[in-house]
Order: structure tokens, then C-alpha cells, then sequence
């Protein structure tokens, strides 16, 4: 499952939020995260997170298997955590965890990516004066998102390939065959950009 | 041999993409057709449980699909629709040596059978070439030479035939004809199915027809006006 | 294919397609199966496998630019950190120190792994290119870890290193292995 | 419009690909067809230079290929055989929008361009959904939707029909048809070129025959024989 891309279009308020805003406050209220060490708090934040997810009204069922990553990761935190340094300190590390995760999950539920990378492209225009070509950044992560799903294709056929072949666990198995389609899908792509008349020169 | 398929339903995150296929495949070869998205591929790959169904189950010579994955693997060899996808080694022989991996076989076994193989299929002058500059139609017949050396008692094969040229198409053609192996062909070229004994239709997640080629072609065609 | 590069940019063109794919190759190994283990906050990924095996097929230019790519597509809140977790507050959190460490360890690894290509048994040599980068991860990575969590040393490296070193071992050599294998399976991808 | 062809040679890895192709392309539709390996694709790829021949040049409405990379593929449209490989945005909105750059329109001018393209191509339910949940068909359209966009003057598409079933293969034919640029279209779908005015055969890297379609794909079939 991926959450690259997920963006639904829909009319929540958060929908209708302007995605700098979005971005910006989830930094802001990430750090703030960072720096709550009452476990009250911190608990109380995870809970306005969950409420915020809940509120934009998407589509729940593809949020089923990060979530299950997501809570065996805060187990395992928790109780390490616990161990370490005690029931209050679990507390706040979870909460933060999943606080910083479901926030991340409700903004890019909400968000078109052209929308993210615009906000992106404004908070890097200062660094064009030392060489960094804004747009050109903005194309290489939008390109990366557009081949997120053909990379998980690319290992899923790579996977059951090896399977078919009864070699199940053979790592060459899949990281050769996944290499060599990655870099023909990288190639394709590349002609793609040529021949649609992309110039990394110009805009 | 027999492919049963036993109220077989599966889904794709969430979405229903198979709905209730029963069926018993027992023709030397057999063919399936259908639209892009009626699922094909995804009703192919469950008869080697590269896909897990949802309900019902798939049951190949008297295994079941689900309990015993690795033994129906042994009996099942499989054709990817993209040559290159399966391909794992980087040269034609390392590929084919791979194959033979895991069945107790001594080393010189291992590379006769290989040198027999690729005589076989005239890839010996390629032994040693990288299997990712070969042609289309070299790396569709690597493929096949690898899934015959696991010697597997049935072969299912998904569009294995596409970007061939006439040539190739037609030599592909003939090994398909020649195989003693039960056949199980998903494919667009219709004309392929002029050799085999039984098509199945697929549409949305269903078999919409099943029977005499000709006659479901025919339906096919109608169906797709 | 690769085609014959044309122009200057068509090249620069090609190459960002490189880095994109990479940067996405990176994502799916590290969304593939974060999975947990015994007792420590910090989870087991593929991210140091893809991460090495990106410097070593791509060389320490493009390789660090798709590791950087990566980064902002966590930063910009895409979910693509190990335990779907996405933001700039993953960088502030207890793991985002590895995250960081990435990029220079790509730098080293792409370097070192392009000296091991050119010899005729490149597997041994690119193995070690690849156990260079392990220091520069856990060293960054702790220093990080301690600083958020306020952890000791000790502690610290008994939650942030010790579980991971030998399995890390084992992701560096495969990424190596599988380097060493693809390079011959597609002679014309490392330029 | 005139692609001329002057003594183009092409070398892979040097190895010789293309031996001298000299050509006039004055129809409207013309087809390439021939052997796996035999360099249609490097052909087809030199007209808007993404392959630079070693020798010998390209000319597309007086402008010279190598010459002038970005005024050639102002003029030429280009297809690739998998349709999802040249999509290059997340979504179909932004992959249309992104055709448009580069070409000195306005933010709402471009808005205005791509809802009519939607619109045009029954895609603007799917505005906003990612490129890869769209069907092989969609996807196609929406590769030549890009194309479109761009107002080129010869579309040169190389094998634009693999994997599509009876009814996207059918419509894509119509599309092709209807299309009031150039089209040069390169095939192994023989029954595709029975909608073309000239057929070039490759072989070899060289013109093997030239002329009527109903007579070079007879050719072609002897010499698969
Ligand atoms: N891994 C996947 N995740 C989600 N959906 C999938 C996945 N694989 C297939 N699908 C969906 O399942 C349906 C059936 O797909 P399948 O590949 O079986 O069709 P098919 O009949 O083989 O089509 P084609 O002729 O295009 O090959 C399609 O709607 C497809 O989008
Ligand atoms: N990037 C490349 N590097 C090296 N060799 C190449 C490259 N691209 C093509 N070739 C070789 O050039 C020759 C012509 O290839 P081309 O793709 O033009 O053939 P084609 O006629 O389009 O074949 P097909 O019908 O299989 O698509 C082939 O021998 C091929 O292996
Ligand atoms: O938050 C993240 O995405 C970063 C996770 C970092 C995991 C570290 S990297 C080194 C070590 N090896 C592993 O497999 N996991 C840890
Ligand atoms: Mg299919
Ligand atoms: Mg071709």
C-alpha cells in the first residue's frame, strides 16, 4: 500500500485549506510536538490530530495497513520507552509518533501534489542564489512521485517472478530484476521529458 | 491434469476484481480472453497462488493452491507478460542455471541440462551474453527454456507474445503448439487460439463464456463491437 | 534503452529522470516491509539496502542527489519515512538523524563503489565500499538519537546500534552483490 | 510536411543500427514495419533526435534535426510503446498541463487548454486522479491527449497498440485515423496499416522496400516466411 498520490479531490474544510498553510502548520505543530513533555498534553494533541484526520472525510480503508505498521512501531516504542524511562515518557513518545504520522497522512490525503510542490518551490526560491534551480527541484520530486506507484509494480512483479520460479527468498532474485527494470523505467521516462519538449534550462 | 478453480473471488485493495470463477481446466490447452481489466492476469496468478484468494479456492492436480504454494510452483511454471520481469541472472546460462537451483541436483547435472537447453532452443552462441541485450524474442524464449527446465506439468503463459514480429510470433507460435505440457494461454492475439482446445471469456471478474474457440471468439467479438 | 545523449539538455534531462526513479526506488524498499523488532524505538528497513545500492549502480553524484530527493519528499509531508510517517517533524524526531546520515554515507559509498567497479572481481570490493558507509549512519544517527531523546551513550547505542549492525551488514553486502550483478546483467548502466 | 531522411547511419554501442536510410515522407500516414532488432525504433527515434545519427542528417519542414533539437519537437509528437512510460506527472491534469510549458501561455490560457482536452477525451472525471489508476486504454488516450496538446504538425508513434484489447485497440485506430497531422506509425499490427498511404520495410538497418502497404506487407510476409 502507498500513500504517494492519494490525494482525493473533496470539499472538507481541509480540502479547501491552502496547502501552505497545511504544510506549514504541520511543521509548526510537529516541533511543537517535539518540545511537549507533559504526557497529558501530548496525548490530548494526538487526540486533535485523530479528530483533524477524521474531519477531512477521505477514505479510510487505505489508511488499514500503515496503520497496522504504524501501531506495531508504537509498541515497540512503548515499551521501550517504558523500560527506559518510565510509563509518562511512553506516553509522550507515542503519542508524538502517531501525532506527526496521522497529520502527515491528513495533509497528503487533502493535498494535490502540484499544490505541495508550489508551496516547496516558494520556500526554496531564496537558495537560487547560491545555484539551486528551483524548478528543476520541483520536476525531479514531482517525477519521483509519478514513479513511486511503478516502483512498487516494478518489486511487486519482481517478487511474485521469483516466487513463480520457486526461489522464494533469493535476494539477486529480486534486487537484479528490479534494478534492471528501474533503470528502463528511468530511461523511458528520460526520453519521455525530451521528446514532450522538457528543457531543464528554461522556466 | 486438472486446474480446478472452486468459487474463486479476489480482491485488489478493497475492489472486487474476482468474482465467483468456477471452472475445470482439464484440456491439453486452454485459452483466455477478455478486456483489458476484466482479470485475466489476476485469475492466471492465482493458479500458482501468486495471488491468495479471497473465497473459494484453486486446486492444481489435487493440491491445494493455498495450503501447498511451493508445490504447486513445482507443477506450474509461469510467462510473465514482460520477458525482462523474470529474468533474474545476468547472463543466459547463470539464468538458466538458476532454475535448477533447490532440486538436488549435482553440479554437473546442473550444467548439462542447461547446455541441453540452450541447444535446444538455439541460445548457445548467447551462453554467455548479458540476458538484457538480447532481443525481444530471444529474452521471450530465455524465459520459456527456464520455466521447461523446472520441468513443470503445466505452463501458464500471460501475453507472451507481444512486440514479436511475425517471425518470432510465429516460432512462439509453434513452441506453444508443441508443448506436451498443459497449456494455459491469457492473451490478445486472437489468432493464437486456433490451436488450442478450450476459451475461457473473462468479463468483470467473470467467465462470460467458456467453450469451442471459435464460437467464443465469435462472442468476443460481438461483446467488444 | 539509453539512447545516445544528444544535448547538453537532453542529458541534464535523463539525469533527472535518473535521480526521480531512484528517489522512488528508495520509497518502495523502504515502504516494503518496515518491520518491527524486539525491543527498540528505532525499526529495521530496507533504507540502508536502497540507499547503498542507489550511490553504488548511480555513482556519488546522481546517487546523493536521489538519496536528497528522498528527503524532500518526506519533508514536503509525503508518508515515505519507515512507519509511513511523513513531515519535516520526522527529521526532528528520534530517527531523523539516519535519515540525514543517508546523504553523506551515499556520497562516500557512490565514491568508494566506483573504484570497486573498475576492478575485475568488483563483489569483495564493493562490499567494503558499502561497510564504509555503515560508520557515517550510525555515528549521525546516534548523535541524533541522544540529542532528541536525551539518552546516554550507552543506552543509546544498545537501542540505535547494536541491534542493527548485523543485519545492516548483511543489507550492505546483498546491495553490493546485487550492484555487482546487475552491472553485468545491463553493461550500459553505469556510465 | 516533408521528413527527409539523407543517408541517416546510426551506430548502439558501435554497432552499426541504421546503413543509410534515404527517404522522403510527403504522405499523410505512412507505416514502418520489420523485424524485431531491425532499427524501426532508432528510425522513428532520429526524427525528433532523440537518437543523433553518426552520419548523415534529418529534416523535418526545413528545419534539420540536429541542428535544432527543440524546433523539431515543437513539430513532432511523439508515442512510445508503453503508454504509462511517458507519463511523466501524477496526475492526468498536471501530465496535460506540463505539455504546455514552455510555450509563453498564460496561467488560465493553459487551464482553458487542458479542460478542453479533458473534455475532448472523456478524461475529466479522472482530472485529478493519479496516472497510474487509469485503465491501458485511458492511459493511451491520455499519452496521445498530451501529444495533442502541443499542436504538433507529424505524430510519430512506435508500436502505440500493445496490450489494449479488441475495443481500445479498435478505438485507438480511429483515433489514428481521424488524426489531421502527419502520422508515422510504426507497427507490428499489420491490419493497422490498411489505414496508411506508404509502408517502409526496415531490414537490416536499411529501406528493404518502399511503396503500396498491400505490397510491402506482402513482402514482408515471403520474407518472414
Ligand atoms: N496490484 C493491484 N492493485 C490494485 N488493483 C489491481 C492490481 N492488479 C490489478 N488490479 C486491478 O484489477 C483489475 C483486473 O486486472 P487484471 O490485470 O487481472 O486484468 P487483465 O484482464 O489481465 O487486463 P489486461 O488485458 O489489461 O492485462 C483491474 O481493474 C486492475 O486495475
Ligand atoms: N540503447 C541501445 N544500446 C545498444 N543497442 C541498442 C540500443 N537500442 C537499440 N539497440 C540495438 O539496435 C538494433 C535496432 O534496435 P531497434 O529498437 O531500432 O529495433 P526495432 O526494429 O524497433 O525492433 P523491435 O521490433 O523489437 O521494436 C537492435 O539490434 C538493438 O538491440
Ligand atoms: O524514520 C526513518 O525513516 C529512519 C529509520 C532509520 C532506521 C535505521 S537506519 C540504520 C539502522 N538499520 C535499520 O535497519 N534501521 C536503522
Ligand atoms: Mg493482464
Ligand atoms: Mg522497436
Amino acid at each position: 500500500m502507498n500513500l504517494v498520490g492519494v490525494y482525493r479531490a473533496g470539499s472538507s474544510w481541509l480540502h479547501r485549506t491552502p496547502a501552505g498553510v497545511k504544510v506549514g502548520a504541520l511543521v509548526l505543530i510537529s516541533i511543537g510536538a517535539l518540545l511537549v513533555d507533559s504526557p497529558w498534553i501530548a496525548a490530548g494533541l494526538l487526540l486533535a490530530s485523530l479528530a483533524v484526520l477524521l474531519s477531512a472525510r477521505v477514505d479510510l480503508r487505505l489508511l488499514r495497513r500503515p496503520l497496522v505498521v504504524l501501531l506495531l512501531l508504537g509498541l515497540s516504542l512503548a515499551l521501550f520507552m517504558w523500560w527506559q524511562q518510565g510509563a509518562g515518557a511512553a506516553v509522550v513518545a507515542v503519542s508524538r509518533l502517531l501525532t506527526l504520522a496521522l497529520l502527515a497522512w491528513t495533509v497528503s490525503m487533502t493535498t494535490r501534489v502540484s499544490d505541495m510542490l508550489s508551496v516547496l518551490l516558494r520556500v526554496l526560491a531564496p537558495l537560487r542564489r547560491v545555484g539551486v534551480d528551483p524548478a528543476r527541484v520541483g520536476m525531479t520530486i514531482a517525477l519521483a512521485v509519478r514513479s513511486v506507484p511503478l516502483l512498487l509494480a516494478t518489486v511487486s512483479t519482481a517478487q511474485q517472478a521469483r516466487q513463480a520460479r520457486g526461489q522464494g527468498r533469493s535476494l539477486t532474485a529480486l534486487g537484479v530484476p528490479v534494478v534492471v527494470r528501474s533503470a528502463r523505467i528511468a530511461d523511458e521516462l528520460g526520453d519521455a521529458l525530451v521528446a514532450r519538449g522538457y528543457d531543464p534550462d528554461e522556466d | 491434469m486438472t486446474i480446478r478453480f472452486e468459487d474463486v473471488h479476489l480482491e485488489h485493495a478493497g475492489r472486487p476484481v474476482l468474482r465467483g470463477i468456477s471452472a475445470d481446466l482439464t484440456e491439453h490447452r486452454i485459452g483466455i480472453i477478455g478486456e483489458n481489466g476484466s482479470g485475466k492476469s489476476s485469475l492466471a496468478r492465482t493458479i500458482n497462488h501468486l495471488h491468495a484468494p479471497s473465497r473459494g479456492r484453486v486446486v492444481v492436480d489435487g493440491v491445494v493452491a493455498a495450503q501447498d504454494p511451493k508445490g504447486v510452483r513445482r507443477k506450474v511454471g509461469f510467462l510473465f507478460p514482460d520477458a525482462a520481469a523474470q529474468i533474474v541472472m545476468p547472463t543466459v546460462r547463470e539464468d538458466l542455471d538458476f532454475s535448477l537451483r533447490g532440486l538436488g541436483l549435482s553440479r554437473d547435472e546442473r550444467a548439462a541440462r542447461v547446455e541441453a537447453s540452450m541447444a535446444e532452443q538455439g541460445l548457445s552462441a548467447h551462453a554467455d551474453h548479458p540476458c538484457h541485450l538480447l532481443s525481444s524474442g530471444q529474452q521471450q524464449q530465455l524465459a520459456l527454456a527456464a520455466v521447461l527446465l523446472r520441468e513443470p506439468d503445466v505452463v501458464v503463459a500471460d501475453e507472451p507474445t507481444t512486440l514479436l514480429d511475425l517471425r518470432n510470433l510465429r516460432a512462439a507460435r509453434r513452441r506453444f503448439a508443441e508443448l506436451r505440457q498443459q497449456l494455459v494461454l491469457v492473451t490478445h492475439h486472437l489468432e493464437l487460439l486456433e490451436d488450442v482446445d478450450r476459451v475461457l471469456l473473462v468479463a468483470d471478474g467473470r467467465i462470460a463464456a467458456d467453450g469451442e474457440p471459435a464460437e467464443v471468439v465469435a462472442r468476443y467479438r460481438r461483446m467488444m463491437a | 534503452m539509453s539512447a545516445s545523449p544528444t544535448t547538453h539538455a537532453d542529458s541534464t534531462a535523463r539525469e533527472i529522470a535518473y535521480v526521480a526513479v531512484f528517489a522512488a526506488l528508495i520509497v518502495a524498499l523502504t515502504l516494503f516491509p518496515a518491520i518491527e523488532i524486539g525491543i527498540s524505538p528505532v525499526p529495521i528497513t530496507l533504507q540502508t539496502f536502497a540507499v547503498t545500492l542507489t550511490a553504488m549502480l548511480l555513482g556519488p553524484r546522481r546517487g546523493a542527489l536521489a538519496v536528497l530527493a528522498y528527503l524532500a519528499l518526506i519533508a514536503i509531508g509525503l508518508p515515505v519515512a519507515a512507519g509511513y510517517r511523513g513531515g519535516l517533524g520526522v527529521f526532528a524526531g528520534a530517527t531523523g538523524g539516519y535519515l540525514v546520515s543517508y546523504l553523506p554515507a551515499a556520497l562516500l559509498v557512490g565514491w568508494l563503489a566506483g573504484m570497486a567497479l573498475r576492478r575485475t572481481r568488483p563483489t569483495p570490493w564493493l562490499i567494503l565500499a558499502g561497510v564504509a558507509g555503515m560508520p557515517v549512519i550510525y555515528a549521525i544517527g546516534t548523535g541524533w538519537f541522544m540529542a532528541v531523546t536525551g539518552m546516554e551513550l550507552g543506552p543509546a547505542v544498545a537501542a540505535a546500534i547494536t541491534p542493527f549492525v548485523v543485519v545492516d551488514a548483511i543489507k550492505v553486502a546483498l546491495a553490493a552483490i546485487v550492484t555487482a550483478g546487475a552491472v553485468r546483467a545491463l553493461p550500459t548502466l553505469r556510465r
